[in-house]
């Protein structure tokens, strides 16, 4: 098996980049909370149990959407979260946080329509058109300009849209944004409602969660929704089709694990903010194969040294390098790959390292390298050290490197730049 | 007469137990009044703080934007989602409440004794069936019927105004969610008409029906006027669940920001659906205002309960005259 | 056994300001013939009101010991709002008000040192319905008392049985001791109840119409009960059967409002009050006149 | 004298007042005939399934029903429409609730296996094969909570009993009035109420806030029972309980609240079968925790209404038929709770007699 041989190099790949922290230690016996996005719900689902079964953790997905996922995170009462939206002006995380890119996923534009033969095919601006309620028969014009070999029914267009907050709105709003400016003139926003320009629709149906507006689409004669491809997938027995999208490059593409992971493959290196880990997506993306409304699910998680977080690490690492590989392309995702994995990878062996005592620990009379603070500090470059606290017990060596005097412990300052952290350093006997 | 005889003061001296049961039962009825107190103190307190925020709009407007972050354009306005609530809860007993008094009748007076004891627990039981079970009923089972119906409604009476709707769309209208909070709660209303019926004088039918009465003489003119306020205060306590139901109206109705009077068609909402749909991502001050929401609504269902209270309560003292 | 009383004929008197005031054969004040802190229950001047409304007014009688005093008199005159003040569950009414002494063994029991219940102990009370608590069996029912106040029994098989041979009820029962209470008949439940009564070993018992939700049969037993439990204590028994007074009391007190507070027109040897009446209106009511 | 006997066996009894079997028979087959015209009609009209069905055979039998009793007067046809009618409200509501019990049972017994009840869905996936994997932690966690509230909320709610029927003090007319207040307070503020305290500052949901919120619920259910169970003893009972020399503590603990043990037994657990099944408040304070644990202050707790949700939202066939195999689980718990209430009840009315 290819897959298998290819989720064993991922394996060492990421022991040797996230060094300690790599894969499952042992068991730790750690209960996880989570909670966040929808869209990565399904895979969720299906890594949980096995992460649980493989690691001794219980980690506990709550869902709630992407907005309630950042919001637990903030109030602490989740210890890990998901999101496909970044944190906005008016939230306040922790300061030690650290965004992990997890999944690549496409946005079906999913519709039910049985006198609707073949695939629909739709322009940026016609789904504009049809979310903002300007088109609202299916055979309206401009539809039918983009499908000339489709003969189209006149029946009404039925919006169904997310009641709850959702980063999947946000995301297909910033979409609609970002590629039909002129139609989609409101701001994004993770409630679907307040991003539609005009309101919601006459006739067009809210309805909670991912599964909700499958359900509503797949029971609603004439209806479109936005959904993660593995909800379309679930109930494409119901007559539940995805449209081909356009892409900058013109080619009209339809939403897969593939012609998303095109769309991540390719990813301008502008789109990735190496301070804080968030990954854009790149809704122009002009590579003809790639699906153009690709989300990117984030985790969250804080860099702070505990258990817990290891934990945290441990499962986020198992996503990136076992589980969404396996599971990805049966549910409709796309696993990372090539240099986003590895960046991702890098954020993730990030979790958990400030005060990390196997990093900070010294014996008396040795040397601690200034690598390993970088490293439990979580900096990168090169440092200035100073001890602040504790002078007796360690002092500044080569001015790079720390040594030990005495048992006890030390406060030490490592900057980079103009940012700081000040650690405690452990010397032992 | 006696002249000016001197009331003694007679002191009841407490032996120590009773000032200890004293002591324990008035601080037990003490707490559990510190904890409902408290809930109502604090929807109070945070209450008072939004609508000094957001002044009367918070009642008549119709938006739900911003988290309160400095220097961003924050509006909160539940109107849409209190005119929601009512309208739902209004179908709902408009359809619960006939049905539920003939079923109360039937149970009463026309079922066999023994079929009547399986029925009454029956009642007790549906009214005990979990919310989360008639909201998942309601959206796979009686949505796409009442669809339907709403659909012939509409097709065949349109001409009326309550039937009339701008544009074809039936999914997810307050027509929907209401006929499912009617199924909710006719278990509680036909159980309290019931148990008024029941505690008619057997007296009072007896005679009505020796004066010649058939069984519905006897039931129109002794019955139903002697059960008649405990009938109204069991459709208000319907009505005060069927106000503060979530989790059904939160998976039926399509909940829009947008006042609907139109009744068959699509989006409604109430502010319990709301507030269960919002808390997850809101910010602080965002779950303030969904605690004045809750205050909102906690204050018509108290006015509600309260009526509906006082009409059994005087209808039961009645009974027992 | 009245006529074997030693103080015959003078025990009771009534005394009242403003009521016809009768003193009995000897011409004194009959209270003066109990020696001072001899034992018994007599009230002096006793008043009750329920707010403002003024129910007994100047109420003055003696109860010797190992005597049966019917209080007789029309409906509502205060017969059973008296029986209340002499063991202290008037002051159960809220707004419920007090004057005048009520004293057992010459001591007053509303002296603010008192304890009620130990009062209530020593005063038991069978009351209109019978009650017994339905949460426990015969037996449990008959020791209720002690285990309600407290009180050590060595052997409690011994009192169980000996209250309940009092109180008449014993052979009916002996061999169902743990059933339920509710089980009983009526007039059994009242024995049961009065068998719970004696458990405490009261001095004097109160009894609050107790025959009137029996059938005549019962009463009967109820009766004979009653005449035995005189040989060893005070009773006072409210009662609107005229022949039941004559049946089992030694004394009787007339009570009669006519529209103001309740007072005590005539009391004495029941004999007296029921053959030789020196109050019109009290002949008029135990000839069945009125009432 | 003489007697004139009669021989027991020629006497037979006769209930002459009672409806012929060929009366009923004749009724039966109005109805069923009634039924069957209106789905024929249904079938050649616009009008479909069970609904059309009866909107046109209740008319139908209220016709019937006049034409039939016409002949006797008038106020014997109303009669029989009466009857029409209310029997139809009757069949009409009976139908939702059969079709709920049809609906969980027909969608969620495939759900249901000995490993359903024991095991928990640590490591399983919610679509992965029936059979596999359990709710064993939605009623562990639901026990627990519902535990938990009944300790919080039943002593509290017999004590405001006791203060508003025995005590009587100064605080009765308030404690009444909150407690009725308060007994009309939705679900989802009690949540929000608990969320907004507990759990943001514990920063962590927990098994303890989902039974205190639980327990919001069932206090006011419980005191305003309680209170209305205390106020049917007998006043002669607890005067009959001081004439013996009790205190008013003896007179509460060994006569009052022993008459009504059942009542209040009956109470608590009539509070339980409705809290059971409350999913917003928990969803806002308990969440959900895929082992079972018994735990209520270590973290979250799962519970069979959540659980149900969190299968439902993950949409695939299997998670599906598992939410449904939950409610199932979830109504025969409650049923269960109501026979067992119904039971002490009945034991509360034989020991009084």
């Amino acid at each position: 098996m290819r897959l298998s041989q290819k989720s064993v190099a991922a394996l060492f790949a990421a022991v040797t980049i996230a060094g300690t922290g790599g894969t499952i230690v042992s068991a730790k016996d750690q209960n996880l909370t989570g909670a966040g996005s929808t869209f990565i719900k399904n895979l969720f689902d299906a890594c949980i149990p096995e992460y649980n079964d493989v690691s001794g953790d219980t980690v506990s997905y709550g869902g709630g959407g992407s907005g309630a996922g950042r919001t637990a995170f903030i109030n602490g009462t989740a210890d890990f979260a998901a999101t496909e939206a970044v944190f906005g002006s008016a939230e306040k995380p922790p300061a030690d946080f650290t965004y992990v890119p997890l999944i690549a996923g496409p946005v079906a534009i999913a519709y039910k329509n049985s006198n609707l033969t073949g695939t629909l095919q739709l322009s940026p601006v016609t789904i504009a058109k049809i979310f903002a309620g300007q088109i609202n028969t299916w055979n309206h014009p401009e539809i039918a300009a983009e499908n000339p070999s489709i003969t189209l029914p006149s029946n009404n267009i039925v919006v169904v849209y997310r009641a709850d907050s959702s980063g999947t709105s946000t995301v297909f709003a910033q979409y609609l944004t970002a590629t039909a400016a002129s139609v989609w003139t409101k701001a994004p926003s993770g409630t679907f409602a307040n991003a539609m320009p005009a309101g919601a629709p006459p006739g067009s149906i809210a309805a909670p969660g991912s599964d909700g507006v499958a359900n509503k689409v797949a029971s609603t004669e004439g209806s479109i929704t936005y959904v993660e491809l593995s909800f379309q997938k679930e109930n494409l027995g119901d007559g539940v089709k995805a449209a081909s999208v356009k892409n900058a490059a013109g080619a009209y593409v339809a939403p897969s694990p593939i012609s998303a992971a095109a769309a991540v493959a390719a990813l301008p290196a502008g789109n990735v903010d190496q301070n804080t880990g968030w990954i854009r997506p790149d809704f122009a993306t002009a590579v003809p194969n790639a699906y153009p409304i690709t989300a990117l699910a984030m985790g969250i998680a804080r860099k702070t040294y505990s258990a817990k977080n290891d934990s945290v690490r441990d499962f986020f690492n198992y996503i990136l390098n076992t589980c969404a590989k396996a599971q990805a392309p049966t549910l409709g995702y796309a696993a990372l790959t090539g240099n986003t994995l590895k960046f991702a990878q890098g954020r993730a062996a990030g979790i958990s390292q400030l005060g990390n005592p196997a990093l900070t620990t010294v014996k008396r009379n040795q040397t601690l390298p200034g690598a390993s603070l970088l490293n439990a500090a979580g900096l990168s470059g090169v440092p200035t050290l100073r001890v602040t606290k504790g002078g007796n017990v360690c002092r500044v060596v080569n001015k790079t490197n720390i040594g030990g005097t005495r048992a006890g412990t030390c406060d030490v300052r490592v900057t980079v730049g103009t940012t700081n952290v000040t650690l405690k350093v452990t010397v032992t006997k | 007469m006696a002249v000016a005889v001197e009331q003694r003061e007679v002191v009841t001296k407490k032996p120590r137990v009773d000032k200890v049961l004293h002591g324990v039962v008035t601080s037990g009825a003490l707490a559990s009044l510190v904890i409902l107190g408290s809930i109502a103190g604090f929807l109070l307190y945070r209450g008072f703080e939004i609508f000094s925020d957001m002044g009367f709009g918070f009642i008549t407007g119709s938006t739900w934007e911003g988290a309160g972050a400095e220097g961003e354009v924050t509006k909160y306005g539940i109107a849409p989602m209190l005119v929601g609530s009512l309208v739902l809860s209004l179908i709902a007993v408009a359809v619960a409440l006939p049905l539920s008094v003939g079923t109360a009748l039937f149970v009463e007076f026309y079922a066999p004794p023994g079929l009547r004891r399986v029925l009454v627990s029956v009642l007790d039981l549906a009214a005990a069936i979990p919310s989360v079970i008639y909201g998942l009923w309601g959206l796979f089972v009686l949505r796409p019927l009442a669809i339907g119906w709403a659909k012939s409604l509409n097709e065949y009476l349109g001409w009326f105004p309550l039937f009339r709707v701008d544009a074809t769309f039936f999914d997810g209208s307050p027509f929907i969610g209401g006929l499912v909070l009617a199924v909710m709660i006719s278990p509680i209303i036909t159980s309290v008409s019931r148990e008024v019926f029941s505690q008619t004088p057997p007296e009072l039918v007896d005679g009505a029906r020796a004066l010649g009465g058939e069984r519905w003489s006897a039931i129109r003119h002794i019955v139903l006027p002697f059960g008649r306020s405990g009938v109204i205060g069991g459709a208000m306590l319907g009505l005060g669940r069927a106000l503060g139901e979530t989790v059904a109206i939160y998976l039926v109705v399509s909940i829009v920001f947008k006042i609907n009077l139109q009744m068959l068609f699509t989006g409604s909402g109430n502010i319990a659906s709301m507030i269960a749909l919002k808390f997850g991502e809101a910010s602080p001050y965002e779950v303030k205002a969904l605690l004045a929401s809750g205050f909102v609504l906690f204050i018509v269902t108290l006015i509600v309960n309260l009526i509906a209270t006082a009409i059994v309560n005087g209808s039961v003292r009645k009974a027992s005259k | 056994m009245s006529s074997e009383s030693p103080l015959e004929g003078t025990a009771v008197t009534a005394s009242g300001v403003g009521s016809a005031m009768r003193e009995v054969e000897t011409g004194r004040d009959s209270r003066n013939l109990l020696p001072s802190g001899a034992s018994g229950l007599e009230t002096i001047g006793a008043h009750a009101w329920f707010g403002k409304h003024l129910a007994i007014e100047d109420v003055s009688l003696r109860f010797p010991k190992s005597s049966v005093t019917g209080l007789i008199g029309p409906s509502g005159c205060g017969k059973s709002t008296f029986l209340r003040l002499l063991n202290r569950m008037h002051e159960f009414i809220p707004g419920s008000a007090f004057a005048g002494q009520v004293l057992l063994d010459g001591r007053d029991i509303y002296a603010p040192e008192v304890n009620a219940t130990e009062i209530r102990l020593k005063v038991g009370m069978v009351f209109q319905k019978p009650n017994p608590f339905p949460s426990m069996s015969i037996a449990d029912n008959v020791l209720a008392g002690l285990r309600l106040a407290r009180i050590k029994v060595s052997d409690k098989n011994m009192l169980l049985e000996d209250c309940l041979v009092r109180a008449g009820l014993w052979k009916e029962v002996k061999d169902r001791l743990k059933a339920s209470a509710g089980s009983l008949s009526g007039g059994q439940q009242q024995r049961l109840c009065i068998a719970r009564a004696l458990a405490v070993k009261p001095e004097v018992l109160l009894m609050d119409e107790p025959c009137s939700a029996l059938d005549p049969g019962s009463t009967l037993r109820v009766e004979e009960t009653i005449v035995q439990l005189s040989e060893s204590m005070t009773i006072i028994i409210v009662t609107h059967n005229m022949q039941q007074a004559a049946r089992v009391s030694d004394y009787c007190a007339f009570f009669l409002s006519e529209g103001g507070p309740g007072r005590v027109v005539e009391a004495g040897l029941t004999s007296t009050i029921f053959t030789n009446p020196v109050d019109s209106r009290t002949a008029d009511y135990v000839q069945g006149r009125f009432g | 004298m003489t007697a004139v006997t009669t021989q027991p066996s020629a006497v037979r009894p006769l209930q002459p007042w009672k409806l012929t079997t060929a009366q009923r028979f004749s009724r039966f087959a109005t109805v069923i005939a009634v039924v069957a015209v209106a789905a024929l009609l249904v079938l050649v009209s616009p009008l479909a399934g069970l609904a059309g069905i009866a909107l046109v055979a209740i008319p139908l039998q209220v016709a019937v029903s006049v034409a039939r009793s016409g002949r006797h007067g008038s106020v014997a046809a109303r009669n029989d429409v009466a009857t029409s009618l209310i029997g139809s409200a009757f069949l009409i509501l009976m139908a939702p609730w059969l079709s709920i019990l049809y609906t969980v049972v027909r969608r969620g017994y495939e759900a249901i296996s000995w490993n359903f009840l024991t095991d928990d869905m640590r490591v399983t996936a919610p679509d992965a094969e029936l059979g596999t994997g359990g709710i064993a932690h939605a009623i562990v966690g639901t026990g627990v909570m519902v535990l938990v509230a009944t300790a919080v909320s039943v002593p509290l709610g017999i004590l405001s009993g006791v203060y508003i029927t025995e005590i009587r003090g100064r605080f009765t007319k308030l404690v009444r009035f909150i407690v009725q207040a308060m007994s009309g307070v939705p679900s989802i503020v009690a949540g929000l109420f608990i969320y907004s305290t507990l759990v943001i500052y514990n920063k962590s949901y927990s098994g303890f806030a989902g039974a205190l919120a639980l327990a919001v619920l069932m206090i006011p259910t419980v005191a305003r029972t309680a209170e209305e169970v205390l106020k049917l003893v007998p006043e002669e009972l607890r005067f009959a309980g001081y004439a013996l020399g009790s205190t008013q503590a003896s007179n509460v603990f060994r006569i009052v609240l022993p008459t009504v043990r059942s009542g209040l037994v009956t109470s608590a657990i009539l509070g339980v079968a409705r809290v059971a099944g409350e999913t917003a408040p928990l969803l806002m304070t308990a969440q959900i925790f895929l082992a079972t644990k018994g735990n209520p202050f270590d973290g979250p707790l799962a519970s069979l209404p959540i659980v149900t949700f969190s299968f439902f939202q993950n949409g695939a066939d299997n998670a599906v038929t598992r939410a449904w195999g939950t409610s199932m689980v979830l109504l025969v718990l409650i049923s269960l709770l109501f026979a067992l209430a119904r039971a002490v009840s009945a034991d509360r009315r034989r020991s009084r007699r």
